[in-house]
């Protein structure tokens, strides 16, 4: 199956690149789809004309917020820059791609990333936590790596608050739901109460995949004449938003139909996916390979182009798709789930196919590897799209957003220790230690997690050697050597808000610390900022500072951030978020059978505390 | 005694991966008519006694409130069975 | 200071030259989970695990047939419902009522294909709490005369990880009698019922004892440093669920008990 | 295009779950009117034509051996629908 011929001949008002040429004052719909006036202006200027409706809505999800990080950019920059290359000298693969990699040593190594769904956890828990797991797992397998875990920091609203039962129910249903059906141990997280989080709760999830060095693949499309191939599910209105804007592209009567507001998993393509990938990988039949998260096919053919060395060309009628109303603008806008693309030699195309047919996944040959430096997308031959697609993947806008520390910092850190809200004072005498303690170990926050971790499967797999109710998920990787990995993942909103550059650091060290006492040398850091508005200039300031904190921290600590992600935005109205980014660290075992569990084992054994 | 019947399906924009996986089953099996299948719920609530207006609206509301999603499922039919 | 014990370090399981011949095969359909871990039990156990692919039409050269657990088709329709008209369950279900009495063993999503194929009699429902549940459940092997329990006490206790969220075996009053009357009850729930399956019944087996299917994971209990004692330190041990891959070795090979 | 609408129910002896869990919940939402509930299945496949006689056997086929488990559940109802 390689055509969908249902899209063919259909009637749109095409507006091609010569169109766009002629008609330079057509009035585009760049506000509606989130764009700036000035970037909507840069655009014009990158393309020396007006964009088409299909250049429009590329440029508006790729240099969104999301995708290009746009305000958040200048600050990561220290990631990289406060580095040593002792730092540098187990990584494989650094901040850029999908996600990091990390050498284990004996040929081995490990790519780990953490990623937020928050907003679609709160309108649809159940979908929304599952596709979050969804999203992260497919960023680890298009590092050529084999999935071995996952792991959900979360963060919900009032215990007590009528919706957060909804919220928490549907979310842990849906991690469960999907990463259950993946095959992949849930071996860690977090879970935390605080009415912060109400209207906006932190549906973050991680995943850790191994992979032999020579299998590592990146996202480049090189090669003059190599197939361009997009498979796993159909392309549907996923993620379009609503009634989209750019509906109005279509021609003809029949009115599109509405385009779902939110997004349907289906864990059972992604793990055939999964699957289906690890036997490309293992013939050697893909050159580059992408996952489809945000942005779809734009984002998917504009990075693979941009990080390859020559150009791309795309005929968009050969996808397949789920809906056929759908106008090519938001067939490149789509976030339909469960999708690849990949970059594959003509030769390999039949072995490439048979893989395919034996998995029963669908795929469709979408174009190929140019010479040109231009990204080219046609529609049943006409010019659609003409770009250099540096301009859209990574030469989107950059801001330098003004911050300033709130004037309500000081009053914040100024409150004193309070056992409890009646009580102002710091407790001293017994009784009153007493009940302090008794109240800081009846909040819903130190409550049992088993509730949450009994509806994860932490067995499959075979490789679990710790995980709930340990500080760290421990998998052996290497099963004749023992050679295994630890990860843990820690954030502290309150401390964070408090102090937003010790606040971060503290996550780290508590992550750190978590992954040293199983007895794993840590290795690497990824990490999750969710904060609120950076075009709040408080919020931006607890951005900057948690980045320049974490960033110290790092290299005092002498591990590298590896890779992560930017969730902004986070707000209720225009209340934000307490600032929450989530740290996680990886560490090595050289054998997981020196893993030290938490929890007293024996009788008579002695008790130390250590540190300060 | 009176049952009332509540139908709910997927939204048709919405991908409902138990009908795709079954459309893919059905020709395996010689069932070859069939291009698309989509799987919903179908309720039965019974009542004790007559189905007044006012069951009836219970049911409606307990249909669009309860049993069915409204962000990704549609309430295609409630209907009123004798036993 | 002493070296301290170390966990899970490789258990050196005295493999018999005599088993490493006996192939038992590994069933994947598209979404299984468990296929890599019950090959891994296999090889532990001392035999060689031979992988099988849903849409072969043959069987090949196996001595055994273990279909293990996952979400095959997503479990979509109905656990089990799509992969038993595999072309590979027809030859399955073939061998396993032929005079050879090939031994099956279904493990969680491979009891409910088996249930599905009627192989096994009854069903299973989703759990009375409605939720996924991961646990180490403990079972009583009531019968040790299956293919799969011969290396088991009737009576003997064991602890093996349990995992599913349509675990709830049912089947009519008629059905269920029999099988207790019969012996095929070959395991229950102790202590906790997880899912609220009829009698507590956990695994039963064919009457012949060659095909035997149950919810919880003994592919999962197999290895010391990732089994229910290691992970969770409940007690127990964590190579119960090797008993299941030693027996019916043994009874291929055709030593003695 | 036409349908064929097939509906699966629970053996009425067959304790079902998920219509307990919901019974339980009605009363806590204010609906008081329904003694039991018990939810089933409805598939809707769609036929790319005209509904034969030989299609509509083919469907009560499919419902019998595919779409529902004897052990556990009753077709209850085949039927065309016009789009
Ligand atoms: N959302 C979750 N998903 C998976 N595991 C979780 C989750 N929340 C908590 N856990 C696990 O439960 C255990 C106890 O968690 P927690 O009480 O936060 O630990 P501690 O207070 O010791 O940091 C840990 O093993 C942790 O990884």
């Amino acid at each position: 199956m390689t055509t969908s011929a249902e899209t063919v001949g259909k009637k749109f008002n095409i507006d091609t690149v010569e169109n766009a040429a002629k008609t330079p004052d057509t009035e585009l719909p760049w506000a509606e789809l989130g764009l700036k006036q000035n970037e909507f202006d840069e655009v014009v200027k990158v393309l020396g004309r007006r964009p088409t409706g299909a250049e429009l809505a590329m440029y508006s999800v790729m240099w969104s917020e999301h995708c290009s990080y746009k305000s958040s950019k200048n600050h990561l920059r220290q990631f990289g820059e406060k580095v040593t290359d002792e730092m540098k000298k187990d990584m494989l693969v650094g901040i850029g791609e999908n996600a990091g990699v990390t050498n284990l040593g004996d040929g081995w190594a490990v790519t780990f990333k953490i990623e937020s769904h928050n907003s679609p956890s709160f309108v649809e828990p159940y979908q929304g936590a599952a596709t979050g797991i969804g999203g992260i797992v497919r960023d680890i397998i298009s590092m050529g790596a084999r999935p071995v875990a996952v792991m959900d920091p979360l963060r919900f609203g009032a215990i007590d608050h009528p919706d957060t039962a909804r919220v928490m129910h549907g979310a842990v249903a849906g991690i469960g739901g999907y990463g259950n059906s993946l095959g992949l141990p849930n071996i860690g997280g977090e879970m935390v109460f605080d009415s912060v989080y109400q209207g906006n709760p932190l549906v973050n999830a991680l995943a850790v995949g191994v992979m032999r060095h020579e299998d590592i693949r990146l996202a480049n499309a090189s090669g003059k004449g190599n197939k361009v191939v997009l498979f796993g599910a159909r392309t549907g209105g996923d993620g379009i938003g609503g009634a989209s804007v750019l509906a109005s592209e279509s021609f003809d009567d029949t009115k599109p139909s509405k385009r779902p507001a939110v997004q349907v998993g289906d864990p059972f393509a992604e793990k055939v996916l999964i699957e289906c990938c690890l036997e490309l990988f293992k013939g050697s039949l893909v050159e580059g390979i992408q996952d489809l998260g945000a942005a779809g096919i734009s984002c998917a053919t504009s990075e693979l182009a941009s990080n390859g060395d020559g150009g791309m060309e795309v005929e968009l009628t050969s996808c397949l798709l789920r809906d056929p109303t759908l106008t090519p603008g938001e067939i490149l806008m789509s976030e339909s789930q469960e999708r690849m693309m990949a970059v594959v030699t003509p030769e390999n195309v039949a072995a490439f196919e048979a893989v395919m047919d034996k998995w029963a996944v669908e795929y469709s040959w979408l174009g190929e590897v140019t010479d040109t430096g231009r990204l080219i997308i046609t529609w049943d031959g006409e010019v659609i799209v003409d770009v250099d697609p540096r301009t859209v993947a990574h030469d989107g806008p950059v801001y330098d957003r003004p911050y300033a520390r709130p004037e309500w910092q000081d009053s914040v850190q100024a409150d004193a220790f309070t056992g409890s809200v009646q009580d102002a004072g710091r407790p001293s005498a017994p009784a009153e230690l007493a009940a302090a303690v008794t109240e800081l170990i009846s909040s819903p926050n130190m409550c049992d997690k088993s509730w949450i971790t009994n509806q994860y499967d932490r067995y499959v797999g075979g490789n679990t050697a710790m995980a709930m109710p340990d500080d760290a998920g421990v998998v052996r990787v290497d099963e004749e050597t023992g050679l295994g990995v630890a990860l843990a993942t820690d954030a502290n909103g309150r401390y964070t808000y408090l102090d937003p550059y010790h606040g971060a650091q503290l996550a780290l060290a508590e992550a750190y610390r978590n992954v040293a006492t199983s007895g794993a040398v840590p290795m690497a850091v990824s990490d999750c900022l969710n904060f609120g508005s950076p075009e709040d200039p408080d919020v931006m300031w607890q951005l900057a500072e948690a980045i320049r904190g974490l960033s110290d921290a790092c290299m005092v600590l002498g591990i590298p951030v590896t890779g992560g992600n930017v969730s902004l935005y986070n707000q209720t109205g225009t209340t934000p978020i307490h600032p929450s980014p989530v740290v996680a660290v990886l560490g090595k075992f050289d054998d997981v059978a020196r893993r030290t569990p938490s929890g007293w084992r024996e009788d008579g054994q002695a008790i130390y505390l250590l540190g300060t | 005694m009176p049952r009332i019947v509540v139908d709910v399906m997927p939204k048709p924009e919405i991908l409902d991966p138990q009908g795709k996986a079954i459309v893919g089953a059905l020709p395996r099996l010689g069932f070859t008519s069939f291009s698309s299948v989509r799987q919903g719920k179908r309720f039965e609530l019974t009542v004790d006694g007559e189905v007044t207006e006012d069951i009836l609206a219970q049911a409606r509301e307990a249909a669009e409130t309860l049993l069915s999603n409204p962000v990704i499922e549609d309430v295609v039919n409630v209907e009123v069975v004798e036993a | 200071m002493t070296e301290l014990p170390l966990i899970g370090e490789a258990i050196a399981v005295a493999a018999e030259p005599r088993l490493a011949g006996a192939r038992i095969g590994v069933v994947t359909f598209p979404g299984t989970l468990d296929d890599r871990d019950a090959a891994r039990a296999v090889r532990l156990a001392g035999a060689t695990p031979v992988e099988l692919w849903h849409a072969d039409t043959a069987l090949g050269d196996v001595d055994a047939v273990v279909i293990p657990g996952g979400f095959s088709y997503g479990d979509y329709l109905r656990a089990g419902a799509i992969a038993r008209f595999a072309p590979l369950m027809a030859k399955i279900i073939d061998a396993a009522n032929s005079d050879a009495k090939l031994p099956v063993l279904g493990i969680c999503n491979g009891f409910q294909i088996l249930t599905e194929s009627h192989l096994l009699p009854g069903s299973m429902i989703k759990n009375d709490h409605l939720k996924f549940m991961c646990r180490d459940q403990v079972l009583r092997v009531e019968n040790s005369n299956t293919a799969w329990t011969l290396d088991y006490e009737a009576g003997q206790e064991i602890t093996v990880p349990l995992k599913n969220q349509d675990g709830q075996y049912i089947a009519d009053e008629k059905t269920l009698d029999a099988l207790e009357a019969e012996g095929r009850v070959v395991f229950r729930y102790v202590g906790f019922n997880p899912n609220g399956s009829r009698r507590d019944i956990a695994g039963i087996s064919n009457s012949a004892g060659n095909v035997v299917g149950l919810m919880p994971h003994p592919e999962h209990a197999v290895e010391v440093g990732y089994g229910p004692e290691s992970l969770d330190g409940i007690g127990g041990s964590d190579t119960d669920g090797l008993g299941f891959f030693t027996s019916v070795l043994n009874k291929i090979v055709g030593g003695a008990k």
